[in-house]
C-alpha cells in the first residue's frame, strides 16, 4: 500500500518534468503532497496502536502541502498572468530522460551500493531520494520564478519521504519547526516572487543576470 | 650537536618562564630600546600637524634608540655568549624572545649605526615634505626600523616572519609616501607584491623544517633539519634563496628594486638599500648556514652563480640610468651579487668541509654587506642633499654642484670611490677579500671544473669593478662636475650643517674602514665562528695600512714636490669651445657617457633607437633632432609581463563561471551533489 | 541565560518592527548592546565554570546548549552582531539622507537585523540537530529580505538567488540529518535525543559508517552551499554585494561562520562514526579549491563588495582546510582564524559600505583617492584590508600560518605551499585594488574632510582585537583557545 | 723599516728614470721601422722637462679635483710599479695583484673624472670611451693573472715570480700582452700620437691639461707602460733572484727594451681599429687566457 503511494509520489515528480503548464504542475504537486499525506495516515492508523504523531503529521501536510501552498501557487499564476513555462534550460525530452536517470541513480545506485549494510524497508527510501533529486533538477530546468519556488516545494516534499520512510518521522517537534519554516520560507519566495514581477515586469529569471564575475 | 649546545645557558635561563623578564642591564636596554621606537612612532600625533616639534619627536627617538641598539649589538658581536630577553608567550606556541648573538650583533650594528645617522639626517630632510603628514611618517619610519631590528635578533621563526611582514608593510607605505604620483603607487605595488611572494617562499623553507610540535625556535628548526633528508633539505635551501632573494632583490627578482628605491622618499631609501636588503641575508645566512647547516656543493654554486649574474647584470643597468636613485638602486643589486658571491663561496667550501676559508669567505662576505651598508647609505643621503638643493634626481638636470656645494660633492665622492673599490677605501677591502676567496677556491683544484669556476667568477667580479667605477664616474662627473645644465642646479646651495654632519661619519668609516679592514674582519671572523663550526682563524693581517702610507706618503710628497719646484704661472679660462662659447649643451650628457656601453653590450640591453629629425633640408642639417633610446628590461619583457597578462586574461575566462544564471547555479549544487555521491565509494 | 541571549534580540526586534524610526533606533541601540553583553556573558561560562554546561551522562537534553565549540560562536556573533546593529544606525542615517530608504521602513530594518541575530544565536546554541537546521533555514529566509532590502533590480536579483540557492542546498542538509537521525535511532531510540550533539557524539562510534557517509555528504554540500565553498558559492558576491553594507557585515563574518559551525559538528562527529581519512579529504579538497577558486575572481573584479565577498569565499576555504587538516594546529588555526576572520571582514565591509555609500558607487575606479576624502575610515579600511589581506600584526596572519604549518605537516610541503601562494596572490589582488583607492586623487574638489567620531571607535573595537590577535594575545585567551582546540581533538565529547 | 723603504725608493727613482727612456725606445723604433729618423732617444725627457716647467692654462669651471688628478695618477702608478720586484724578492708587504690592478683602475677613475670636469665635450668622450675599453680589458687582464695565481696558489706578487713559464703560459702571454696594448693605448686600439679628437681617447682626457699637469700625466702614463711590461717580465720572464743589484737593473732595462721593442713592432705592423671592433679584439685576448686556464686544469 505505501509502495502504491510512493510510486504514485515518483510518477507525479517525473510528469512534473514533462510538462510546460504550470497549472498542471501545481496540480501534479498536490497530488505528490496527497500522496505524502496518505502514506502518513497510513501508518498512523494501519498498526494497532494508533500512531498519533504521524496522523498530527498527516494532517499537517493536508493543510499546508495540499490546500495552502497550492492555492498560494494557484493564486500568484493569476497574479502573474504566465501560465506556461516558456523557456526552459533544458528541453523537455531530455529532462526526462535525465529525470529517468536520477531515479535510476537512487534506485540502482544511493540504495543498493552505498547504503548495502542497511536494512531498507521496501523502496520508500529510494523514491524519497529520487523525489528530493528530480525536484532540484525540476528547478535547474526550468527557467520562471515560479517553477523554482514549486521545485523547492516537490524537494521538501521528496524530504519529507525521505524522514517518514527512513524514520518513521522525525521527532515531532522538528518537524513542526520544518513545517512552520517551509510555509515561511514559500511565502516569502511567493511574496518576492511577485515582487520580481512587479520589478522586472517578467518572472523569468533568465532576466535575472545583471550580476556577474 | 654543537647548537643544542651553544643554547643550553640561554635556556636554562629562560624558557619556560611566562612573563616578561629582564635577564640583565642588557635585557633593560633592549626593553627601552623597543619603548623609544614605540614612543617615537607615536609622539608625533600628539602635536600640531608638522609643527617643528613632531619633526624632533619623529626623528630623534630613532637616532636614540639607534645609539642603543649599536650599543647592544656591538656588546653582542664581542661577547661569548648570546644574551637577550623574553617576552613570554605572545602567540600559542610562540614564545617571543630576543636573543642577541654575535651574528645578530652584527647586524643590529649595522642596522643601528645607519639608522642613527639617518634620523638625525631625517630631522633635516622631511622638511621638504612639510605638506605632507609627518605623523605618519614619523610612525611607519619608526616602525619599520623597529620591525628591523626585532628581524634580526628574534630567534623564533614564526616572530621572525610576522616582524618581517611588518617591515615589508611600513615599508610599503613608506615607498608611497609621495603617493600623488602614479609611479610611486605602481612602485609601491610591485615592491608590495614581489616581497610578499618572496615570504611565501620564507614561511615554505622554515615549515618544511617544523616537526608539527615544539616550537618554532631556532634551536628547535636546527635539531629538526638533521633529520631531514638530503632533498629536503635542498628544498629549504631553494625556498629560503628565491625568498631571501627577492628581498634582497637578487636579479631575476629585483624587478621592484630600481622601482621602490628611487620612489621612497631619500632617507628612506637610504634605509632600504643600506640595511632593509641586508636582512634579506641575514635571513638567508641564518637559515641556510645556521639552521640547515652543510649541503652539497651545488648550493654554493648556484649562490654564487645568482652573485655573478646580479653583480653583472645590476651594474649595467645602473650605468644606464640617468636617475640618480635609480641608479644607485641598480647598483644595490649589483652589491648584493658581490655579497652573494662571499657567500656563495663560503657554501661551496662548507660544503667541501673546509671550515676555515669557508669563515673567510663568509667573513669577506659579511664585511661587503656591512661596506655597501655604509657607502650605500652615504651615497642616498648625499643623493637626497641633492634632491634638496635641487628638487631633482634627474642626472641631466644637474652639473656643476662641486662649485655649489663642495662638501656634500667631497662626500658623494668618497662614497663613489668606496663603492668602485678603490684603494684606500672599504669597498676595495672587502672586495679583495672575496678575490682571495675565488683565487682560493680555483687553486684547491678541487676539480677542474671548479678551479676554472673560480677563476670565470673572479673574471665576473673584475668586470663588475669596472662597470661600477664607469657607473659612478658618470654619477659624480655628470652631477657634480661640468656647468650646471639647467637653472635649478645653477641655483642649488650648500645643503644645512645637520645633514652633511650626518653624512660625515659614514665617510669617514669608509675610509676608516678602508686602511684598517683587518679590525673588521677579525670580528666578523668571531661571528662566523660562531656559525661554522671548527672554523677558528688566526689573526688576518692586511696590508692597507702600509699601501694606504705609502700611498698617501706618495702624494703628499709629489705634492710637496710640484710646490716646492715652484708654481709655474698659472691662467685660468674658459674652455676651449672650438671658437664658440662654452655652455651646458656642449658637455657630455648621462646618456651619451654610457652610449658606448649600450654599444658592447647591446645584446643584453636591447637598446631601441629612434631619431626622428625635423627639418627640410637634408637629414645632416635639421634644425630640430629629436632622439630616444631606450634600453629594454629583458626579464621585464620576456618574463614579468607576459605572467601578468596571462594571469589576467585566465581570470576573466574563470569568471565566466560566475554567469548570473541562477538555472546553472543550480546545476553547481546538483552537479557537486552526485560528483561526491559516486566519488563516495 | 541561553533563553535570555535568545530572547533578547527576538524582542528588540519585535519592537523595532513596531515603532518609529527613532525609537527604532534607540531600541536597537539598546537591544544590541545588551545582547552582546549577555552573549560576551555566556560564552566565557563553559570556560569560567568548566563543566557547568556540559552533560557527561547519557539520555539527558536540553534544547540549547553551549559548549567550547559554540561559545566561540556565541562570541563571533555577539562582538560582530553588535558592531553591525550598532554600525546599522550610522550607516542607515546617512542611506535615508540620500533617501534610498523610507522613513517608514527603518523600523523594519533592525527589526529584520535582531531577527537575524536571534536566528543566528538559536543555529549555535541548539543542541539538535533538527533546531539547527531549522535556525540555519531561518536565517537564509530573514537574511534573503534583508538583501532584497533597497527593492531594487539587483537587490531582488541578489535575493532570489539567495533565497533560492541556499534553500536548495540546505534541503540537501536536511536530508544528511534524516540519514544521521536513521542512523542514531538504532542507538538511542527515536525520539529528539536522537538527534541531540552531544548524545551523538558519546555514541558516534556505533553509528553506521556508510550511512555516515552518506549524510556527510549531504550536510557537507548543504551547509556547504550556505557556507559559501566553491562551487556553491555562488550566491555569495551576489548577496554580499547588494544588501545593505551592515547585513553584508554580517552575512560575511556570522553567518559563514555559523555554516562552518554546523559542518566541523559533523565533520567531528562522521571523524568518530566513520574514521579519519573520509570527511577531512573532502574539506581539504573543498577548503582547496574554494580558495583557488576565489582568486582570479578577486584578481579582476571591478566591483569593492564582490571583491571582499570572493575573499569571504577564499577564507571560508581556508578555515575549512584547516578544519580539514585537524590536530592540534589545524583546529588552532581554524579557529583562531574563524574568529578572525569574522572580526576583519565585518570592519571591512563596513567601512567598505561607508565608502561606497560616499561616493555613491560600488565601482572600485569610481572610489578614488579615499585617503585624502575620508582620512580616518579609509585608515581604517586599509588596515582592515591588510589585515584580511594577511598580514602582520594582524591576527589573520598567524592563524593562516598555523595552518599551512599543519598542511606542511600532513599533506606536505606542495599542499601547504599552495596554500600560502594563494593566499599571498590573492593579498596581492587586494593590495591592488585598496592601493588604487587610498593612494590617488580625490577628484577636482574634495569636500570638507571626516572627522573621527563615535562610529569610527566602534570599527576600531574589533580592529584592536585583531591586532591584539596578531600581536600579543593574552594568556588567558590562549588558554580557552587551548581549551577549544583540546574539545575538537577529543571530537567534540566534553572534556571531563 | 727602512730597508723596505728604500727599497720603495729605489723602484721609484727606477721608474721614474726609466719611463721616458722606454717610451724613447718605442718612438725611436717605430720611426725607424718606418723609415723616419725619428727623434732622439731622450726626447721623453727633455719634452717632460719642458712641460714641467711652462704656464699651464686651467678651465675655470674645473676645481681641486683637475689640480690633484696628475698626482693621484703618478702616484698610484708608481706604488703600483714598486710592488713589482726589481730585485729584491722580499715582500714589501704593500699589496698584491689584486691592488695592482685596483692602483690602476684608481687612476683611471680619477683622469676619467678629471676629464669630464672642463665641460668639454672631447674629455667626456675619452672619458666615456676609456671606461668602456677598460670594461674590455680588466677582465682579460684578471683572468690572465689569476690563471697564473691559481696556479701559484697565491696573488702575491713575489710568490707568482715566473708562474707563467709553461706551455699554457704562452697562451697566456699572448693575451697579457693584447691587455697591455690596450692598457698603454697603443695602436690597435688607442693611439698615442693622434691629435684627431674624433678618434682619441686618453689624449682625449688629457686635452684640457696644460703645462706640468699635462707633464706630469704623460710621465705617469709612461710608468704605467713600463709597470707593464715589468709585470709581463716578472711573470713571464722571471730575474735571478740571486743576481746582484746593478746586473739586475741592466737586466731589467734591457728586458724591457726588448718588449718595448715587440710593441713598436706590433704597432708598426696593425692599423687601428675601430672603437666598436673592440671587443673582438678583448675577446680574443680572453679566448687566449681561457684556453691557457682550460689547459691548465683539463687536460
Amino acid at each position: 500500500m505505501v509502495d502504491l503511494f510512493a510510486l504514485i509520489f515518483l510518477v507525479a515528480s517525473l510528469f512534473m518534468l514533462a510538462g510546460r503548464s504550470i497549472i498542471n504542475t501545481i496540480i501534479l504537486l498536490t497530488v505528490q503532497a496527497l500522496a505524502l499525506c496518505l502514506i502518513a495516515f497510513y501508518l498512523g492508523l494501519s498498526s494497532q496502536e494508533t500512531n498519533w504523531h504521524m496522523v498530527i503529521v498527516g494532517g499537517l501536510t493536508l493543510v499546508v502541502k495540499v490546500i495552502i501552498l497550492p492555492w498560494v501557487f494557484y493564486k500568484l499564476v493569476y497574479k502573474v498572468n504566465l501560465h506556461r513555462e516558456v523557456s526552459l534550460s533544458v528541453g523537455l525530452v531530455s529532462s526526462i530522460l535525465i529525470g529517468l536517470l536520477l531515479i535510476g541513480l537512487a534506485y540502482g545506485y544511493i540504495v543498493p551500493v552505498l547504503l548495502k549494510d542497511i536494512p531498507v524497508g521496501g523502496h520508500l527510501i529510494s523514491a524519497a531520494l529520487a523525489g528530493v533529486l528530480l525536484g532540484c533538477f525540476f528547478m535547474i530546468s526550468r527557467r520562471s520564478a515560479l517553477s523554482q519556488l514549486i521545485g523547492v516545494v516537490a524537494m521538501e516534499n521528496g524530504l519529507f519521504l525521505c524522514g517518514v520512510a527512513v524514520t518513521g518521522g522525525m521527532p515531532l517537534i522538528i518537524e513542526l519547526g520544518i513545517f512552520f519554516d517551509i510555509l515561511v520560507g514559500a511565502l516569502v519566495m511567493a511574496l518576492m516572487t511577485y515582487q520580481i514581477n512587479d520589478t522586472f515586469e517578467t518572472i523569468d529569471t533568465k532576466f535575472l543576470n545583471k550580476l556577474k564575475g | 650537536m654543537y647548537y643544542s649546545g651553544r643554547f643550553f645557558f640561554f635556556y636554562k635561563q629562560y624558557y619556560g618562564e611566562g612573563s616578561v623578564m629582564f635577564a640583565s642591564i642588557q635585557g633593560n636596554i633592549i626593553f627601552i630600546m623597543i619603548a623609544i621606537y614605540l614612543i617615537g612612532a607615536v609622539m608625533p600625533f600628539l602635536f600640531k600637524v608638522n609643527s617643528k616639534m613632531s619633526f624632533i619627536t619623529g626623528c630623534i627617538p630613532g637616532s636614540i634608540a639607534g645609539v642603543l641598539g649599536l650599543v647592544l649589538g656591538l656588546a653582542g658581536l664581542f661577547s661569548t655568549d648570546p644574551f637577550g630577553v623574553s617576552f613570554g608567550h605572545i602567540l600559542p606556541g610562540v614564545e617571543l624572545i630576543i636573543q642577541i648573538d654575535r651574528l645578530s650583533g652584527f647586524f643590529l650594528s649595522t642596522i643601528c649605526l645607519v639608522t642613527f645617522l639617518i634620523g638625525l639626517y631625517s630631522w633635516e630632510y622631511m622638511k621638504i615634505y612639510r605638506q605632507e603628514n609627518i605623523a605618519w611618517w614619523s610612525f611607519y619610519y619608526n616602525i619599520f626600523v623597529l620591525s628591523m631590528v626585532l628581524v634580526v635578533t628574534v630567534n623564533n621563526a614564526i616572530a621572525f616572519l610576522i616582524f618581517w611582514e611588518v617591515m615589508t608593510l611600513t615599508s610599503y607605505f613608506l615607498v608611497t609616501f609621495e603617493y600623488r604620483s602614479q609611479n610611486v603607487r605602481k612602485a609601491g605595488f610591485v615592491y608590495f607584491v614581489m616581497t610578499h611572494l618572496g615570504t611565501v617562499f620564507i614561511i615554505g623553507a622554515f615549515f618544511i623544517m617544523f616537526n608539527g610540535f615544539g616550537g618554532w625556535g631556532y634551536d628547535v628548526l636546527a635539531r629538526n633539519s638533521i633529520s631531514l633528508t638530503a632533498s629536503e633539505k635542498s628544498w629549504v635551501f631553494l625556498l629560503a634563496l628565491i625568498g631571501f632573494g627577492t628581498k634582497a632583490g637578487v636579479v631575476p627578482l629585483n624587478v621592484w628594486l630600481p622601482l621602490a628605491h628611487p620612489a621612497a622618499p631619500s632617507n628612506v631609501s637610504a634605509v632600504m638599500s643600506g640595511v632593509m636588503i641586508k636582512t634579506a641575508i641575514y635571513g638567508m645566512i641564518r637559515l641556510m648556514i645556521d639552521i640547515v647547516g652543510p649541503g652539497p656543493t651545488w648550493w654554493g654554486g648556484l649562490v654564487l652563480t645568482l652573485g655573478i649574474i646580479s653583480a653583472v647584470i645590476g651594474v649595467i643597468y645602473a650605468l644606464m640610468e640617468q636617475d640618480l636613485k635609480r641608479l644607485l638602486a641598480f647598483s644595490s643589486v649589483e652589491n648584493i651579487g658581490i655579497i652573494l658571491m662571499g657567500i656563495g663561496t663560503s657554501l661551496v667550501f662548507y660544503s667541501w668541509a673546509m671550515p676555515v676559508p669557508a669563515a673567510i669567505a663568509l667573513a669577506a662576505g659579511l664585511f661587503h654587506l656591512f661596506n655597501h651598508a655604509i657607502f650605500k647609505s652615504l651615497l642616498f643621503l648625499a643623493t637626497g642633499a641633492i634632491y634638496y638643493a635641487t628638487h631633482t634626481r634627474n642626472m641631466e638636470e644637474l652639473g656643476g654642484l662641486m662649485k655649489k656645494m663642495p662638501q656634500t660633492a667631497l662626500l658623494f665622492l668618497i662614497g663613489a670611490i668606496s663603492i668602485s673599490a678603490m684603494p684606500l677605501f672599504n669597498g676595495f677591502a672587502s672586495e679583495y677579500q672575496i678575490y682571495q676567496s675565488l683565487v682560493t677556491i680555483s687553486s684547491l683544484r678541487v676539480s677542474g671544473l671548479w678551479s676554472i669556476a673560480g677563476i670565470l667568477a673572479a673574471v665576473a667580479l673584475a668586470l663588475t669593478g669596472t662597470l661600477v667605477a664607469a657607473c659612478f664616474v658618470k654619477a659624480f662627473g655628470i652631477s657634480f662636475l661640468a656647468l650646471p645644465r639647467t637653472p635649478k642646479a645653477a641655483a642649488a646651495r650648500e645643503v644645512p650643517l645637520r645633514m652633511r654632519f650626518s653624512m660625515a661619519p659614514l665617510a669617514a668609516l669608509c675610509l676608516g674602514l678602508g686602511i684598517f679592514p683587518q679590525v673588521a674582519m677579525n670580528s666578523l671572523l668571531g661571528v662566523v665562528d660562531q656559525l661554522i663550526p671548527g672554523s677558528r682563524v688566526p689573526e688576518l693581517t692586511t696590508y692597507n695600512f702600509d699601501l694606504a702610507l705609502l700611498l698617501l706618503a706618495t702624494i703628499l710628497v709629489l705634492l710637496a714636490l710640484s710646490r716646492l719646484l715652484g708654481t709655474p704661472r698659472v691662467r685660468k679660462t674658459a674652455t676651449w669651445g672650438c671658437g664658440i662659447e662654452t655652455d651646458a649643451a656642449m658637455e657630455y650628457s648621462a646618456a651619451s657617457f654610457s652610449q658606448p656601453f649600450r654599444r658592447v653590450y647591446r645584446g643584453l640591453l636591447q637598446p631601441q633607437r629612434k631619431v626622428e629629425t625635423k627639418g627640410n633640408l637634408s637629414p645632416y642639417f635639421g634644425y630640430q633632432i629629436y632622439f630616444e633610446e631606450q634600453v629594454k628590461s629583458v626579464l621585464k619583457e620576456f618574463l614579468y609581463r607576459p605572467l601578468r597578462s596571462l594571469t589576467i586574461s585566465m581570470s576573466k575566462k574563470w569568471q565566466c563561471l560566475q554567469s548570473g544564471n541562477i538555472n546553472l547555479y543550480l546545476g553547481y549544487v546538483f552537479i557537486t551533489l552526485v560528483v561526491l555521491l559516486v566519488w563516495v565509494r | 541565560m541561553l533563553y535570555l541571549l535568545l530572547a533578547l534580540p527576538m524582542i528588540s526586534g519585535l519592537l523595532c518592527c513596531f515603532t518609529k524610526a527613532r525609537n527604532a533606533e534607540l531600541i536597537n541601540i539598546l537591544g544590541s548592546l545588551l545582547t552582546g553583553i549577555t552573549a560576551i556573558y555566556c560564552c566565557l561560562t563553559p570556560f569560567m565554570t568548566g563543566t557547568a554546561q556540559k552533560l557527561n551522562s547519557h539520555k539527558i537534553y536540553k534544547l540549547l546548549i553551549l559548549d567550547e565549540l559554540s561559545a566561540i560562536l556565541v562570541f563571533i556573533i555577539g562582538v560582530v552582531g553588535t558592531t553591525c546593529c550598532l554600525y546599522g544606525v550610522t550607516y542607515l542615517r546617512q542611506e535615508r539622507s540620500h533617501g534610498a530608504i523610507a522613513e517608514k521602513r527603518v523600523g523594519l530594518f533592525f527589526g529584520l537585523l535582531h531577527f537575524f541575530v536571534a536566528t543566528m544565536y538559536l543555529a549555535v546554541l541548539a543542541d539538535n540537530l533538527g533546531v539547527m537546521w531549522v535556525a540555519i533555514e531561518g536565517t537564509t529566509i530573514v537574511s534573503a529580505l534583508l538583501v532584497a532590502f533597497y527593492g531594487n533590480k539587483s537587490a531582488l536579483e541578489a535575493a532570489w538567488k539567495y533565497l533560492i540557492i541556499c534553500t536548495v542546498g540546505i534541503a540537501f542538509a536536511m536530508l544528511g540529518i534524516i540519514l544521521t537521525f536513521y542512523a542514531a535511532r538504532g542507538v538511542l531510540g527515536s525520539d529528539e535525543i536522537s538527534l541531540s550533539w552531544q548524545q551523538l557524539y558519546l555514541v558516534a562510534d556505533q553509528l553506521d559508517p556508510s550511512l555516515m557517509k552518506l549524510a556527510f555528504i549531504f550536510i557537507l554540500v548543504g551547509y556547504g552551499t550556505k557556507a559559501g565553498l566553491f562551487p556553491l558559492h555562488t550566491w555569495l558576491p551576489d548577496a554580499h554585494s547588494q544588501a545593505p553594507s551592515p547585513v553584508s557585515a554580517l552575512l560575511s563574518g556570522v553567518l559563514l561562520n555559523c555554516a562552518i559551525y554546523a559542518i566541523i559538528r559533523f565533520h567531528l562527529l562522521t571523524t568518530l562514526a566513520v574514521g579519519e581519512g573520509f570527511s577531512n579529504q573532502l574539506l581539504i579538497i573543498f577548503g582547496l579549491l574554494s580558495m583557488v577558486a576565489a582568486l582570479p575572481f578577486i584578481l579582476v573584479q571591478k566591483d569593492i563588495k564582490r571583491l571582499l565577498a570572493y575573499s569571504s569565499v577564499e577564507h571560508v576555504g581556508i578555515i575549512i582546510l584547516g578544519v580539514g587538516l585537524g590536530g592540534a594546529l589545524g583546529y588552532t588555526g581554524a579557529i583562531l582564524h574563524l574568529i578572525n576572520h569574522a572580526l576583519g571582514k565585518s570592519v571591512l565591509f563596513l567601512s567598505a559600505g561607508t565608502l561606497a555609500q560616499r561616493y555613491k558607487s560600488k565601482l572600485i575606479p569610481k572610489i578614488h583617492g579615499i585617503g585624502q576624502w575620508l582620512p580616518v575610515t579609509s585608515a581604517i579600511f586599509m588596515a582592515s584590508l591588510l589585515a584580511i589581506g594577511g598580514l602582520p600584526p594582524f591576527g589573520l596572519f598567524f592563524s593562516e600560518l598555523t595552518i599551512a604549518s599543519q598542511g606542511f605537516q600532513v599533506k606536505g610541503t606542495l599542499v601547504g605551499f599552495v596554500f600560502l601562494m594563494v593566499i599571498a596572490v590573492v593579498f596581492s589582488g587586494l593590495i591592488y585594488f585598496g592601493g588604487k583607492m587610498y593612494f590617488s586623487d580625490p577628484g577636482a574638489c574634495p569636500p570638507k574632510k571626516e572627522r573621527f567620531s563615535a562610529s569610527h571607535v566602534l570599527l576600531l573595537l574589533p580592529l584592536g582585537l585583531l591586532l591584539l590577535q596578531g600581536i600579543y594575545m593574552p594568556h588567558a585567551i590562549q588558554q580557552l583557545i587551548n581549551q577549544v582546540v583540546k574539545f575538537m581533538l577529543l571530537g567534540g565529547m566534553p572534556s571531563v | 723599516m727602512s730597508g723596505k723603504l728604500l727599497i720603495i725608493l729605489g723602484q721609484f727613482s727606477f721608474l721614474l728614470l726609466l719611463a721616458p727612456l722606454i717610451n724613447g725606445i718605442i718612438k725611436k723604433s717605430k720611426a725607424l721601422l718606418q723609415c723616419r729618423k725619428g727623434p732622439s732617444l731622450l726626447q721623453p725627457y727633455f719634452d717632460i722637462s719642458k712641460f714641467l716647467r711652462r704656464e699651464s692654462v686651467v678651465s675655470v669651471h674645473t676645481s681641486w679635483l683637475t689640480q690633484l688628478t696628475p698626482i693621484i695618477c703618478l702616484a698610484s702608478y708608481l706604488v703600483a710599479g714598486s710592488m713589482i720586484p726589481l730585485w729584491q724578492h722580499e715582500n714589501l708587504g704593500i699589496g698584491d695583484m689584486i691592488a695592482l690592478t685596483y692602483l690602476f683602475a684608481m687612476a683611471r677613475f680619477f683622469l676619467a673624472l678629471a676629464a669630464l670636469e672642463p665641460a668639454s665635450a672631447f674629455g667626456g668622450m675619452g672619458s666615456s670611451r676609456e671606461m668602456m675599453i677598460s670594461s674590455l680589458v680588466e677582465p682579460v687582464m684578471v683572468v690572465g693573472l689569476f690563471s697564473l695565481a691559481a696556479v701559484a696558489g697565491t696573488t702575491d706578487i713575489n710568490g707568482i715570480m715566473g708562474a707563467g713559464q709553461n706551455p699554457a703560459g704562452l697562451l697566456t702571454f699572448i693575451g697579457l700582452l693584447i691587455v697591455v696594448l690596450a692598457e698603454t693605448g697603443r695602436i690597435p686600439v688607442d693611439n698615442p700620437d693622434t691629435h684627431l679628437e674624433l678618434t682619441m681617447v686618453h689624449e682625449g682626457m688629457l686635452l684640457e691639461y696644460a703645462g706640468r699637469q699635462v707633464g706630469l700625466l704623460h710621465l705617469a702614463a709612461m710608468i704605467k707602460q713600463v709597470v707593464l711590461l715589468m709585470l709581463l717580465i716578472h711573470l713571464f720572464w722571471p730575474q735571478n733572484p740571486n743576481a746582484p743589484v746593478y746586473w739586475a737593473v741592466v737586466l731589467m732595462i734591457a728586458k724591457v727594451g726588448c718588449l718595448a721593442l715587440v710593441l713598436a713592432t706590433i704597432e708598426s705592423v696593425l692599423a687601428k681599429m675601430r672603437l666598436f671592433k673592440l671587443p673582438e679584439l678583448m675577446a680574443g685576448g680572453m679566448a687566449f687566457c681561457l684556453l691557457a686556464v682550460l689547459s691548465t686544469y683539463l687536460i
